[in-house]
């Protein structure tokens, strides 16, 4: 079912090239068992992640806007040496599962790719009003997307994901090998989209919430592509307390993603995989920005940013602020 | 239905047998059912959840289920007290194939827990107007300790009795136990019933299953008359909600009871 | 009946630390301390073992309005829980605001053993703004 | 056959006669998704869409549904059965793979052993009209088994757009008894003409077929081959693939109760979620995504089959659409194929 009319732009060439060397060169000196990387998918905007243990198979690697998932997800509690290609976010939700003791820094060799603006398929695909993409291309920063009767050429700047489009740090925070250069860094700051949200009633901001979650089915698609949801047994399927119901109910529903998102908060690095993995388009980062927003304002913490440091919910200030309470 | 008895079954207090009669008594005729079949139990705010049938039919106008306090359900259960009514949703399953038995010699192998539906098959097949139909009788039968033990007074007196032979065992001992010590696969090489016209039933623990089918099979036992009953997670009991299959046969429609036969055709998913 | 808002009591449940809070409620009890009996409480080891899944487990099941109390920071029977408690509160009822919660159904306040008139105090504060926001129906579960 | 031409002006009268007696229910837009829902005019409804994010079977199966509600009293409870849905339904707008979907899920509701007394209410009360799929999508794959973009099962009436008007082809009883007092004229000679052409157009459009029909022995012959392990290491065990999906079925009953009140719930439930098939004493028969996936595809290519002769899946490819990490079920039906030949 491969999409074959594969057509890099030729910066996206040169990293998949140097990518693949990279791996080539760690399977060859068996410095590792396995790299996880990304290869073409099924779809025009889709590429997905693959694990390569042969040599042979090292050229299916390789890197555009649209490798997007989160691969960090695929590192936790893994037993043999494995490199992983891994873009910003990648590499921080890593930093943040190193410190929670998931994935082990020497078992792990990180290909770096210094990356500023991947491209969110979905807003790419509401663009088009349900017509099907059948070839993409990249041309400096325009994406060129054909279909049956159709060119249309669209600014690339204009469809990032989420989290790149806002000021998330471009570059591997650590890495082993460096694809490419490093490019341009940004300094961290509250999302402009959670202050305008912030800005409207309390009301508003209610039935917005309330009809994002109506459009949720409950399948986990979040949790799941989620880095950091990795507990064995999940709050939602505990039966003794039952914390809460498993049905659509509205109230479930939505405290199903408060406490997804409270139990990610100060760990969660903003990468957005929930958001893109949603069938639904439900806005979850709506919720995980807030968190990421009040974490760095709050305790000066900045999930995935450094090896260093205590993650903010295992440790305290005696000056935390406490503005909040009633009567501090 | 409503709770008759509780019965505490073992030391640990993890396990009772429920006695339960009919609420509403036209319902006594509907609820017919073989050994080996299962019933949903359901408490009202927690759910339901399969429970072979430990009674005979024979026993008239009860039911009977041994519960182990595991999970929610049970543990309700557990908590409920003789006037209580509890759900029952039932007869399902195939049971026991008696008419594929009848005639032959039986061997009963039950370890632990397990051992609830081959208990109503043994109670059904000594009632005097059954034992006539079925040959032989040999229970083998294996608690962890004799703490667990289950049906002590019942196989006090099945002990007693000259149509059946009783092997008890515990995998290991304290205090007062006086029976054999050892595990089930051993016992039944020891016992070394003779696989003539016979029929060979196993339930237990998965691990007590693997090691005693090749025991069985070096007796001569042929996989069509090696039966087992087996153990799956179920929801529906109608082979609709998904859970319970092991390849393309649903344990809760088309078993609990499988003969090895059958179960060689499918995956070893179980 | 809830609806009715005439007669209608706000219902709080409060979450009080065994070692301070609690105590706190005691003494203003003992020292016959007027404050509203809108609240049902329930006495926790420590402010620091509240998981936020128990105020939305309240929220979800009725209550009007949850309130925690705690010892003051520096004197936690188990030294640190108060703090690490403050850091998540902190987060959950910004969050809760943020999504739309009215601000004041939950409430987090620090009250020692020997401030009986300061419980009393923090009751009739609550309650108070609970009254004014009148029934919770945002996260109740129908 | 019985085929009649419907323009624009003719369908729009047609569904406001229908508003009258069914709850209509069809394609409509909710922010940027395609979904069914409930309409009250004829001019919500969504004409021109590939298909719908979620599959039409929660019209027959719903998320999650009240099977009773009780209260009880001390050593009593009463009892109270729910059958809710009994007003009749006309679901508008499906395509052919959600239509045939249904006859997969009487299969099983609507069993020989036992039926479904819920299900079976809903699906006496719904009538299903279908558009054809002029323009089916590269995820479509209906034709490989043994669908296509016009195929009329499950469908009461199925409606094929020509261009300037919709040739409806009345494919059961109750169908014609949607059609009936409406004064259409009978498809012609020509119209007859164009609609084979956008068939063949359609048909011709789509992917090539996968070789999975009848392939059910060769799946079960790579049971315990190592290839599900690559083949479903980038699975992330979420369940989008399965409640997407027309013919999943799978569900869990469960009781919610508040004092001495409560229902018991029949609610979705996925073979992807680790917890599906766990048992109390701790072990778990389907421990890894692998074992889970395998589930899935064996259940849909080689168990439903077996079990009745219809392969459990129709195509519609919404799975391929929306995974998270694009695991493709066309390259795991080919891998698992080639697979097989090999061995």
């Amino acid at each position: 079912m491969t999409n074959t009319s594969l057509k890099l732009k030729e910066a996206d060439l040169a990293i998949s090239d140097q990518i693949r060397e990279a791996a080539r060169r760690l399977l060859q000196q068996k410095e590792v068992e396995l790299v996880i990387g990304f290869e073409q998918g099924t779809l025009p905007l889709r590429f997905t992640p693959c694990f390569i243990r042969n040599e042979e198979d090292v050229d299916r690697l390789v890197w555009n806007s649209f490798c997007s998932n989160n691969l960090a997800k695929y590192l936790i509690k893994r037993t043999e040496k494995v490199a992983v290609v891994a873009k910003a976010c990648d590499v921080r939700a890593i930093v943040e599962l190193i410190k929670e003791n998931q994935i082990s820094r020497d078992q792990v060799v990180i290909i770096g790719v210094p990356y500023s603006g991947m491209i969110d398929r979905r807003r790419i695909e509401a663009e088009l009003e349900g017509k099907e993409i059948l070839g993409v291309e990249e041309e400096g920063n325009n994406i060129i997307l054909k279909g049956n009767g159709f060119t249309k050429v669209l600014d690339r700047n204009k469809y990032l994901c989420r989290c790149c489009e806002e000021s998330t740090p471009a570059n591997p925070v650590i890495y082993d090998i460096l694809i490419g250069e490093l490019v341009e860094e940004k300094v961290p700051c509250q999302s402009p989209e959670i202050a305008e949200f912030e800005a409207k009633s309390s009301d508003e901001r209610w039935s917005y919430i309330c009809a994002e979650i109506s459009k949720c089915i409950r399948c986990y698609a979040c949790r799941n592509a989620c880095p950091f949801c990795y507990c064995q047994e999940c709050f939602v399927d505990k039966t003794s307390p039952q914390w809460i119901g498993k049905t659509t109910n509205p109230s479930d529903t939505l405290i199903f993603h408060l406490t997804r998102a409270l139990h990610v908060a100060g760990r969660c690095v903003g990468c957005g995989a929930c958001e893109r993995a949603c069938p639904m388009g439900v806005d979850i980062r709506k919720l995980n920005s807030k968190l990421v927003g009040d974490v760095r304002e709050l305790f000066g913490y900045e999930a995935g940013t450094s090896l260093e440091g205590v993650a903010p919910l295992a440790t305290f200030k005696p000056d935390d602020p406490e503005g909040f309470m009633l009567n501090p | 239905m409503k709770i008759e008895k509780v019965l505490v079954e073992t030391e640990d207090r993890n396990i009772k047998t429920f006695s339960l009669s009919f609420a509403n008594g036209a319902d006594k005729s509907d609820f017919n059912y073989v050994p080996g079949q299962f019933a949903e139990l359901s408490v009202l705010g927690k759910g339901e959840a399969p429970f072979g049938m430990a009674s005979s039919p024979t026993q008239e106008g009860c039911l009977e289920f041994t519960v182990n306090k595991a999970g929610l359900l049970t543990t309700a259960l557990h908590n409920m007290e003789p006037g209580d009514i509890v759900g029952v949703r039932g007869p399902l399953g195939n049971g026991y194939p008696l008419e594929q038995l009848e005639g032959g010699n039986i061997v009963i192998i039950g370890g632990g827990f397990g051992f609830s539906t081959l208990r109503a098959l043994t109670n059904f097949m000594l009632d005097d107007r059954n034992r006539g139909r079925f040959g032989d009788i040999t229970v083998i039968y294996g608690a962890r300790n004799p703490g667990l033990v289950l049906y002590k007074d019942e196989l006090e007196e099945w002990g007693k009795r000259d149509d059946l032979s009783l092997y008890m065992t515990v995998d290991s001992a304290n205090g007062d136990w006086n029976g054999r010590v050892g595990l089930i696969p051993n016992i039944v090489k020891e016992v070394a019933p003779s696989a003539d016209n016979t029929y060979a039933l196993v339930c237990g623990p998965p691990v007590m299953i693997r090691f005693t089918l090749p025991v069985l099979q070096e007796l001569g036992f042929p996989s069509d008359k090696t039966l087992l009953s087996l153990e799956m997670r179920m929801k529906c009991g109608l082979g609709m909600c998904g859970r319970c299959n092991i390849g393309s046969k649903y344990v809760c429609a088309d078993g609990p009871v499988f003969t090895l036969a059958e179960l060689s055709k499918l995956p070893q998913e179980h | 009946m809830k609806n009715d808002t005439n007669g209608w009591e706000p219902k709080i449940i409060a979450f009080l630390c065994n070692w301070c809070s609690y105590a706190g409620a005691d003494l203003a009890g003992v020292g016959r301390i007027q404050y509203p009996s809108s609240i049902r409480v329930i006495r926790v080891p420590c402010s620091g073992r509240i998981n936020p899944s128990f105020i939305l487990a309240c929220l979800q099941h009725g209550a009007d309005g949850v309130l925690v109390c705690g010892c003051h920071p520096g004197d936690c029977h188990y030294l640190t829980g108060n703090y690490s408690a403050r850091r998540k509160f902190a987060l959950l009822k910004g969050l809760l605001e943020y999504v739309g919660l009215e601000e004041g159904r939950v409430q987090f306040s620090w009250v020692s053993a020997a401030e009986g008139p300061r419980f009393a105090d923090v009751v009739t504060n609550v309650t108070e703004t609970i009254r004014a926001l009148g029934p919770a129906k945002k996260l109740v579960k129908t | 056959m019985i085929a009649k031409i419907v323009r624009e002006s003719d369908l729009i009268n047609l569904l406001g006669e229908w508003l009258k007696e069914y709850e209509l229910i069809a394609p409509v837009k909710r922010d940027n998704l395609v979904v069914f829902d409930r309409v009250d005019s004829a001019g919500e409804v969504l004409f021109n869409y590939s298909n719908t994010v979620k599959s039409a079977k929660e019209l027959l199966l719903p998320q999650s549904e009240t099977l009773f509600t009780y209260s009880s009293v001390d050593h009593s409870a009463s009892i109270e059965a729910h059958f809710n849905d009994a007003a009749p339904k006309l679901l508008f707008g499906v395509r052919p793979c959600d239509a045939k979907s249904f006859l997969l899920l009487d299969k099983v509701f609507d069993g020989e052993r036992y039926k479904d007394a819920y299900y079976l209410n809903r699906r006496a009360n719904t009538l299903v009209v279908t558009i054809g799929c002029v323009k089916p999508r590269t995820t479509c794959f209906c034709t490989s088994v043994n669908g296509g973009p016009f195929s009329e099962d499950g469908s009461d009436l199925m409606l094929i757009d020509i261009g300037d008007a919709y040739v409806v082809k009345v494919t059961s009883d109750r169908g014609a008894g949607l059609l009936e007092g409406a004064e259409l004229e009978d498809a012609g000679e020509d119209d007859l003409a164009s609609m084979k052409r956008v068939i063949q157009d359609a048909e011709a459009s789509m992917s090539p077929k996968l070789a999975i029909e009848g392939r059910q022995e060769n799946l079960e012959s790579i049971f315990d081959d190592p290839i599900w392990g690559p083949l479903t290491e980038k699975c992330l065990g979420c369940g989008v693939c399965t409640y997407l999906c027309p013919t999943c079925h799978c569900f869990d009953i469960i009781d919610e109760a508040r004092d001495s009140q409560g229902e018991r719930i029949r609610v979705w439930d996925s073979c992807q979620f680790s917890q599906f098939t766990l048992q109390a004493s701790g072990f778990n028969p389907r421990l890894t995504n692998k074992e889970r996936l395998r589930q899935r595809v064996m259940h849909k290519f080689s168990y439903f089959p077996k079990n009745y002769g219809l392969t459990g899946c129709v195509g519609c490819g919404r799975c391929i659409q929306e995974c998270p990490v694009n695991l493709d079920i066309r390259d795991v039906l080919n891998d698992l194929l080639m697979e097989s030949v090999i061995k």
